[in-house]
């Protein structure tokens, strides 16, 4: 039972960064080096590889594993970045969260860890920019049905990752164009909100909290 | 040569890490261990955290390892292989904050005359502002 | 593209010249003229002030053109290379203080965007203490 | 007649740095990249490959040919430097000097041009090192017999070269190492030493002042 939602969510995560891998590039493209897309699918493919490997791992095992998996296979900054945020979650975890707010405790921690590796907070046009406010939409979700809640995220996700275009990159590749990285979403704020719908669309029906 | 501070060079390019190394072993010959590596775990431009581990274990000596990046991926990918190094390793290793070419050369040439890691990580950061 | 500020890399090393200009392609595309050159005359380290300059040539446009150098060698065999070209196109040549690699990739970001020749400059110099 | 002693000349220059490379080259490995044998022999052998073309030149064309075959091929910092030495007299040559204080003004426009394109002067540990007090030691010449004069020359490049060794490198690769630099001959101001000898020799017995 536990196995086969941590394979759904393997699954649905590596799929809807699979399927847009192209469109993730191509937002590198315009204020990076145009590999995130390549660098991501990298990542998740050794995920989906080792898929039956991790569903068999205890929970906070089975996020060291994909964790170390990014780390070691993305070949971009957003590899230890990912890969902390795995590796963070993962040093928390003690049985899956059962309610939203454990969940946004879980994610806490992965954001800390990624903070501290990238050096980085949220304003600075990252992955930050849309980890953190679903991170809190996740706290505040406490009072909300199932499909709400996970209705809620996507909209968080989303517009979060919107909100990135008109900011300027402080951190990562896109900062070396200065204000010309206003006007552009950022690669990694689209993957994340990528990761975190895929992750709402597999707990979605499953009564999940 | 096992006295000295090694130097292991991180670029995205196996071609600038490779190139580089030619420039640092022109300068010092073999009185520094020098390890290059570049391109990410499928070959293209970025870099590999386990290829970052192999290459610091391969010029680890107790003096300590100087580490050179170019880009953000180059730094933040080795700052992680130097955390899943042993603890004891860990505090003898150094990612400079310097520019990866002109660097790698001075870092090597303080590193031959036997300056400490701490003496080799200050004159390659004098290169950066 | 021929609107650009144009980017010519000269370093000791052909591999780290090649390799640096990879990594620009990888950020500019083809909106910047990249060339590279590396290597003495006969193909050691060092560098050729006919491959500068023809390198010079290959990307030149009245926008202009950095070149970005590695060691000493580099710069005075590239500010030669530069005096031996047209009185008109050598105003508009500049020899920049900044790393090689990094700078590379800044300058040529700052040209993508239509920047001008000094302002391709000072990005790039900012690296340079 | 001129352009016999222009052959001589090359030949005992070029002569002096073929049968030195090895030296300068190991000098070279103390303080440098060990490089500069080799680069000064591809120069040199260059003009020698030149030298049926170069000793039909006029004097200042000749003089000038020296200085781009340098440029051109030496491949290190000493290429534009040596090159610009020969190409900085090239342009004040109208005949061959024949007096010594006209061979210190010859020599001293070649410096001039040394300097101006290394931002070098005396006291960094390089060519300049030798060739400045050479030009002194020519200008103050003038009193001298031919073989005292080329004696005393010798002498001064000999021991200029010698005088390189407590210096600390300011300028070149040689300044990359610090106070490690002093105790160390330059190799460029060993090579120079060379030329001014090989030249001095060329010169002994011709009767040229
Ligand atoms: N210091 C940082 N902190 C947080 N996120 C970062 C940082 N640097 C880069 N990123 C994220 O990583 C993304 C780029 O990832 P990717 O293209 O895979 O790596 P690279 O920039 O090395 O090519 C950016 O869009 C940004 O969201
Ligand atoms: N800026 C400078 N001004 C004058 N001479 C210099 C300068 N830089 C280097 N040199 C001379 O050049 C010599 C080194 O030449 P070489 O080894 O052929 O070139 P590289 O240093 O590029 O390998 C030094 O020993 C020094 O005498
Ligand atoms: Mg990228
Ligand atoms: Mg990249
Ligand atoms: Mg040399
Ligand atoms: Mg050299």
């Amino acid at each position: 039972m536990e196995a086969e939602m941590l394979g759904k969510l393997i699954d649905q995560v590596s799929g809807a960064i699979r399927d847009n891998a192209d469109d993730l590039t191509k937002l590198d493209q315009a204020i990076g080096d145009g590999d995130h897309g390549l660098n991501m699918k990298r990542g998740f493919d050794a995920v989906t590889e080792a898929r039956e490997e991790i569903i068999g791992l205890a929970p906070a095992a089975a996020l060291q594993k994909i964790g170390m998996t990014l780390v070691m296979k993305v070949g971009g900054a957003s590899g230890p970045l990912y890969g902390s945020l795995f590796l963070g979650m993962s040093k928390v975890m003690t049985e899956p969260p059962r309610t939203a707010g454990a969940a946004a405790d879980l994610l806490g921690a992965g954001i800390d860890a990624v903070m501290s590796r990238g050096k980085s907070t949220t304003g600075e046009k990252t992955m930050l920019d849309v980890l953190v406010p679903v991170r809190q939409a996740l706290a505040e979700a406490s009072g909300l049905e199932t499909k709400d809640a996970l209705e809620k995220l996507r909209a968080v996700a989303r517009d979060s990752a919107e909100a990135t275009i008109p900011m300027q990159a402080t951190k990562g590749r896109a900062s070396f164009l200065g204000e010309r990285s206003i006007g552009h979403m950022d690669p990694g704020a689209r993957s994340s909100a990528l990761m975190v719908t895929a992750v709402c669309d597999a707990l979605e029906g499953e009564g999940a909290r | 040569m096992s006295g000295n501070v090694g130097i292991v060079i991180v670029s995205h390019s196996k071609l600038v890490a490779d190139g580089t190394a030619d420039m640092v072993r022109e300068m010092v010959g073999d009185e520094v261990a020098v390890a290059a590596c570049g391109g990410n775990p499928d070959g293209g431009l970025g870099t590999d955290v386990a290829a970052i581990q192999a290459a610091i274990d391969s010029v680890y000596s107790p003096a300590g390892v100087a580490v050179l990046v170019d880009l953000g991926g180059a730094e933040t990918n080795s700052e992680m292989a130097v955390e899943f190094l042993d603890e004891d390793r860990r505090a003898r290793i150094a990612v400079l904050n310097a520019p990866i070419v002109e660097g790698a050369v001075m870092a090597a040439t303080e590193a031959a005359g036997g300056g400490s890691l701490d003496e080799v990580r200050a004159t390659a950061e004098e290169l950066s502002p």
